[in-house]
């Protein structure tokens, strides 16, 4: 321990240690944001091709839905920040406040999410090959709205179901870190000198936020 | 070392509690505004995916510059984070040129 | 010196010549030529640095543990040399490419146009007049484009004496084009992993003179005039069913013989009941082949479902074939 | 650090089972890599020998038409064991190989450092490649796969085999290799010792670094795409799938975005071995330190532009092709550099023939035909003769084994003394190069042969005309099989009767060799100040 600081042995002192944590951190960011791009890339050609496609998928999700959602998750960065803000100015019990925030705020979303998946079952969209025509038809139909034209409307849910759902396992694991470091921050571990572990869950749960701000114009907004 | 003179400043700048509302009121008031623009998406035609994704860019690069404090971190931060979507972008240009300089198979070149 | 190389230079161009396969077109010869070329530069540079390293080992090896060497750091000079030739030869190497690849894929316009289908495990080969065929029979001398495409997995066709290859695609048509100059039978490979009977699916390119092609074509298309059960022979080859059934004894091939198949009662099935082989199941069994699976196959059949594929007049053949088998 | 009693190393610092299997000691995560990936090994490699087997001679019909293989009962048993041996191979045997096992061990020694940034991560990761390896082998006891390594769609779609689960196992095995190229940039930015600057790194701390950078990048296009493709196995969702609006190409582009650049995780950390053997074994300096670290960077930077020589005739396009002919050419310059430039290095030199040394040879020769004929297979006109056929097969067994494999086994020789502080016989070590060289020759040569005749690959049988081509690689195979035997058996007399080793028992020079051989738990007693460059020969 050096000024409150666990430091590992093969570290010269605390900021070394933390700027090697910062840096691994930076580099599994940036593995993510490559993992999540490989999705956008996925989604962008196949935008090209079937825009048609793309645009009637659209119009079954509510973009209020996703519009609150966005709002929820832009604030829960915020908190996010905060936490860090607070750990860094040695007030661990507003951070923990603000940590708890957070991870109500990622609830939110879940659950909001929860509702938009559950209405989609329902109406018969599921990823994919899954995904049942017949029943959408009729649920257009009854409300009055013309038949689904193109014929592989999986593939826009495959990507909206795989996109979404990665994302909303991102959001899982962020809430569970966070509330490791809630746990951690109680117990009294972090200072001034020593928070790694909320600034590296923090930029892991801004870089969800982040996903999520492309997310939502390309899924909702498309249109 | 190679790093040995990273100052505590820099390590752990800590920012006033006010820019951290100023920026998130920015990025709420941008959904708003991506939200007013979809509204309009009748008369904006294909300009309108492109205002909705200029307005993500903005986003993105509030949350990276101020909540992720990378506008405060080291430049070999800032590198590998780049690196991630500079990648990324390979991937996307050369798939998109091959797809779209496909021929078809009647052509004679 | 010069003379070693321009000897070595010619033995390895008759080598590179005796491996490959025939020259069966225009476009093999340039390719061999490029090939030759390649091989030759290759052989000097792997002259030059495994030489250089087996002379450097023999004379500078070890004599005591207290040998005194040089201490030399770099050469910019000679880092640039070695650099920039190798630079220049790639660089021609790929621009010699280039201008034959361009030459490969520029497709000739009035082609002799066949449609070829790949699929588990054989090849559908179908002309315009209607022909249909397992194998490619195409005249000599004259332009010939292949149309691609494939039914379940990506496929390739390979002709190594033409130096040909392009991947079938489901869902799309890619092409290739050649001109056959010799006479003769040549290998068709599929060259693209296509699951168990990817080494079974071989025929022949075959080269014919023209009049012997029109020849061929003529009688292919008179097949329609056969008797049906004829008829459904030549279906039963070439719509690939021989490479999965076998029709003169009751071995299991990938599916269940044909062999004395007609009329069985209590034909067993997966789900344990029994049925007897009569024409309708037989309809069914080939129309769609997962309706009722065999004991002994499944849990999903590997025959694919030819509905739509075959027409009501060819089923009917393939039944009456099949009858016959006794 | 006055504890660690005299006497005391790393290997016997703490003992029992549970002590190595939580062990965050970099050098003990090596030696728990260094099994692994030897038993990994050994399981491919048998493999490699039933297919051989299996293609010794071509199969006719029998009486009943069936198509009985030689060895094999069918030719879906020849497909599964073929995507077992490239599977095992590339993900769990090579590019691990090098940088878990000897970079693990010798990148911390070798700048200075206690320990890599992240020993937890560390651990993490060999936890993640056993993971990823036990789902493998668990497939092996299910439906098999039978995909080949490459997982083309569609048919990974359709396949009835246990794909899904090997492809998830893939993708566990390539967060192992994240977390590896991770913990390396790392260690590498920040943990060099005093006077350690970038450029008095050796070359194999270059080569390492080089390769995290790809490792990194590359590796979480693969994880999408695997991911994509359990996804479309589970819910069709359509993208790779032709019958649903998909395109296989795609696919195809995703999968070699990663694959090309994995060729160069794996051969760069070799060629990083290779210059350390040199230089040690000419009792020289580097000839062109700097050129040989750009080059590894430029080789990094460059392999990530040239995927598409995979594709050449898989329908991309044709202004595709010629632009990846183009790049790919870009990236035989930067490793013409380090050819020339070791070959150099050894002239003027004072060259022992020790066993390590012989493999570095062997590489040098082996690399270099492999090297140039994969130009050729870049030249498109060429390739669209040679794609798919054994040519391919011969140029990448050229390279990885050649390369890669003659790399492992000759830093494996050359560092074991410090690993283990035992010596091995050198008599054994030589027998097993004898065998392995030229029974690789012999194995792999005439397979450029048959790809020039046209005979394809991952063909269970073939036409009569290529048998007795096949006849001699087999028998080659044979011959690599008893030089590693003779090697394994070299390696463990070693183990228990070696005698024991001197600090620098070749008198190199890199920081590694003034620890102990073999090390305390903390590496150095005292953090070492570096003042000169690492090759000082003077
Ligand atoms: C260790 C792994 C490794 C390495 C280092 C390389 C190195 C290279 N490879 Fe290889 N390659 C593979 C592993 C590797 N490859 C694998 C596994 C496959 C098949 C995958 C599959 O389909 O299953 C493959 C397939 C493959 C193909 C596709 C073939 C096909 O399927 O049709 C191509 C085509 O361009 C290619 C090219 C090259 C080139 C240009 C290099 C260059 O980097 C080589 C550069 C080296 C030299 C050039 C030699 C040294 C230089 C000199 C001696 C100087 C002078 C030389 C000259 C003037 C010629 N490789
Ligand atoms: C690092 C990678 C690596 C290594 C080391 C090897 C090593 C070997 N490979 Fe492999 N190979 C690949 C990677 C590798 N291969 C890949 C990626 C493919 C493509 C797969 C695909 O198409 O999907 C392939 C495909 C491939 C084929 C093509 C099959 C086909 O297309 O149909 C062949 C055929 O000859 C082959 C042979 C061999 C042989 C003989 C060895 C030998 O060098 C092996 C030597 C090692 C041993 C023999 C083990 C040591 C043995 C002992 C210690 C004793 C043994 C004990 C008992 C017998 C009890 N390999
Ligand atoms: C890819 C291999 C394959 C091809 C090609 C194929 N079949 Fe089959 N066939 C099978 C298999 C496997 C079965 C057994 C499983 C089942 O009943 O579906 C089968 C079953 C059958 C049966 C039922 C046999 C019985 O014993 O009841 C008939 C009839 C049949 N096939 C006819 C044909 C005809 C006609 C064609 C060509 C037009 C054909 N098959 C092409 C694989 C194939
Ligand atoms: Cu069809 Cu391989
Ligand atoms: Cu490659």
């Amino acid at each position: 321990m050096i000024n409150g600081v666990p430091v590992q042995e093969h570290y010269r002192d605390a900021s070394h240690q933390f700027a090697s944590a910062k840096e691994g951190i930076w580099l599994f960011m940036a593995t993510e944001i490559l993992m999540f791009g490989g999705l956008f890339v996925g989604y962008l050609i196949f935008h090209m091709k079937y825009p048609q496609m793309f645009a009637e998928g659209a119009q079954f999700l509510d973009w209020r839905l996703g519009f609150v959602n966005t709002l929820v998750l832009i604030f829960s960065s915020l908190t996010m920040a905060l936490g860090i803000y607070f750990c860094q100015i040695n007030q661990p019990k507003k951070a923990v406040w603000a940590l708890a925030i957070t991870i109500l705020c990622g609830a939110v979303f879940m659950v909001i999410k929860y509702f938009e998946y559950t209405h989609k079952f329902h109406m018969g969209i599921y990823p994919g090959r899954m995904l049942d025509l017949e029943m959408l038809n009729q649920h257009l139909s009854s409300i009055g709205k013309p038949a689904i034209a193109s014929t592989n409307l999986g593939m826009y849910f495959g990507f909206y179901f795989c996109m979404s759902g990665l994302h909303g396992i991102h959001v899982i694991l962020g809430m569970l870190m966070i509330s490791w470091c809630l746990y951690r921050c109680m117990r009294g571990d972090f200072n001034p000198n020593y928070y790694t572990a909320v600034e590296g869950v923090g930029i892991f749960w801004h870089i969800i936020d982040l996903v999520w701000i492309f997310l939502f114009p390309l899924l909702y907004l498309v249109g | 070392m190679s790093d040995n003179h990273n100052n505590h400043h820099e390590e752990h700048h800590i920012m006033p509690l006010a820019t951290y509302y100023k920026v998130a009121g920015a990025l709420f008031l941008l959904t708003f505004l991506t939200v007013g623009f979809h509204a309009l998406r009748e008369y904006m035609g294909p300009f309108s995916a492109l205002i909705a994704f200029s307005i993500a860019a903005v986003k993105a690069f509030l949350v990276m510059a101020w909540f992720m404090h990378l506008k405060y971190d080291k430049l070999s931060n800032k590198i590998i984070f780049g690196s991630g979507f500079i990648f990324l972008a390979l991937l996307f240009v050369i798939c998109i040129m091959d797809i779209y300089t496909r021929l078809n198979v009647n052509s004679v070149l | 010196m010069l003379l070693w190389i321009l000897q070595k230079i010619t033995v390895v161009m008759a080598q590179a010549q005796s491996f490959m396969p025939t020259q069966g077109t225009e476009i093999a010869k340039s390719i061999d030529n490029l090939y030759a070329f390649l091989l030759v530069i290759s052989l000097v540079s792997c002259v030059i640095v495994i030489g250089g390293m087996i002379y450097f080992a023999i004379k500078y090896k070890r004599k005591s543990e207290n040998d005194v060497t040089a201490y030399i750091t770099h050469d910019t000079r000679l880092e640039i040399l070695w650099s920039v030739i190798p630079l220049i030869l790639f660089l021609f190497v790929f621009a010699w490419g280039w201008v034959i690849y361009h030459d490969m894929r520029t497709m000739p316009k009035d082609a002799l146009e066949i449609h070829v289908t790949g699929k588990q495990w054989a090849w559908a080969v179908e002309y315009k007049n209607g022909v249909r065929s397992t194998e490619v029979v195409v005249p000599v001398g004259r332009d010939v484009k292949i149309i691609l495409t494939a039914e379940d997995v990506l496929h390739s066709f390979y002709v190594p004496s033409f130096r040909i290859k392009q991947d079938a695609v489901p869902g799309r048509y890619t092409a290739v084009w050649f001109r056959a100059d010799k006479l003769g039978d040549f290998h068709l490979f599929c060259t693209e992993y296509c699951g168990t009977q990817h080494s079974g699916m071989i025929t022949k390119l075959r080269v014919l003179s023209q009049e012997d092609f029109d020849q061929w074509l003529t009688t292919e298309s008179e097949v329609s005039t056969l008797p049906m059960a004829q008829r459904g022979a030549k279906i039963f080859q070439t719509r690939a069913c021989a490479s999965c059934h076998n029709v003169d004894n009751p071995a299991v091939k990938v599916g269940p013989s044909m062999y004395k198949l007609f009329g069985a009662e209590n034909h067993e099935l997966l789900d344990g009941s029994k049925i007897t082989a009569d024409e309708n199941y037989l309809r069914e069994s080939i129309l769609n082949s997962q309706a009722k699976i065999v004991k002994g196959f499944g849990p999903r059949s590997a025959m694919p479902a030819f509905q739509g594929q075959l027409s009501e007049v060819e089923v009917t053949a393939l039944i009456e074939y099949i009858k016959g088998l006794k | 650090m006055a504890h660690a009693a005299h006497g005391s190393n790393y290997l016997n610092a703490q003992k029992g089972l549970w002590s190595w299997l939580t062990s965050l000691d970099h050098k003990r995560i090596g030696i728990l890599y260094f099994i692994s990936v030897m038993t990994f090994f050994l399981l491919g490699g048998i493999a490699a020998l039933l297919l051989r087997g299996e293609l010794f001679a071509y199969n006719v019909a029998n009486s009943a038409g069936e198509m009985a293989g030689q060895l094999l009962p069918s030719a879906d048993a020849y497909n599964q064991i073929l995507t077992y041996h490239g599977a095992i191979m590339v993900f769990m045997v090579i590019i691990p190989g090098i940088p878990a096992i000897l970079g693990n061990i010798f990148l911390p020694l070798q700048i200075g450092a206690k320990d890599v940034a992240f020993p937890k991560l560390n651990l993490a990761s060999w936890y993640c490649l056993m993971a990823g390896a036990t789902l493998a082998m668990f497939t092996m006891f299910s439906t098999k796969v039978d995909t080949g390594w490459t997982f083309y769609t569609p048919y990974s779609i359709k396949s009835g085999t246990a794909v899904t689960t090997m492809v998830i196992a893939a993708f566990i095995t390539g967060m192992s290799s994240i977390l590896t190229g991770l913990n390396f940039i790392v260690t590498v930015h920040k943990l060099r010792c005093p006077g350690m600057t970038m450029w008095r790194m050796p070359l194999f701390v270059w080569a390492l670094y080089s390769t995290a950078i790809i490792q990194v990048l590359a590796t979480p296009i693969l994880a999408i795409t695997l991911l994509l493709l359990a996804m479309e196995r589970t819910f069709g969702v359509g993208i790779f799938d032709p019958k649903l609006g998909g395109d296989p190409v795609l696919f195809q582009h995703f999968f070699w975005f990663y694959s090309h650049p994995a060729v160069y995780i794996m051969i760069l950390p070799a060629m990083g071995v290779i210059s350390e053997l040199i230089t040690t074994f000419s009792k020289k300096t580097i000839f062109g330190y700097t050129a040989i670290a750009y080059s590894s960077l430029g080789i990094a930077a460059v392999s990530f532009f040239v995927w598409g020589h995979h594709m050449f005739v898989s329908g991309q396009s044709e202004f595709a092709g010629v632009v990846f002919s183009f790049l790919t050419m870009l990236v035989g310059v930067p490793t013409a550099i380090k050819m020339f430039n070791w070959v150099a290095t050894m002239y003027k030199g004072s060259i022992s023939f020790a066993s390590p040394m012989l493999f570095a040879l062997g590489f040098l020769f082996l690399f270099a035909i492999g090297g140039v004929t994969g130009i050729m297979l870049a030249v498109i006109p060429v390739d669209v003769h040679f794609h798919d056929t054994y040519f391919v097969v011969a140029h990448f067994h050229y390279v990885m084994v050649g390369g890669t494999l003659m790399a492992i086994m000759g830093g494996f020789y050359y560092w074991f003394p410090k690993m283990f502080g035992k010596m091995y016989s050198e008599f054994g070590a030589r027998m097993s190069w004898i065998f392995i060289f030229i029974g690789f020759n012999v194995t792999f040569f005439p397979q450029f042969i048959l790809g020039a005749m046209g005979m394809p690959r991952r063909y269970f049988n073939y036409i009569p005309a290529y048998e007795p081509l096949n006849r001699i690689s087999t028998v080659g195979s044979w011959m690599i099989a008893v030089g590693f035997l003779i090697a394994l058996y070299t390696i463990i007399n070693g183990l228990i009767n070696g005698a024991k080793a001197p600090k620098n028992p070749w008198g190199s020079k890199t920081l590694e060799w003034e620890a102990d051989s073999p090390p305390s738990v903390h590496n150095f007693d005292h953090e070492p100040v570096v003042t000169a460059g690492p090759y000082e020969y003077k």
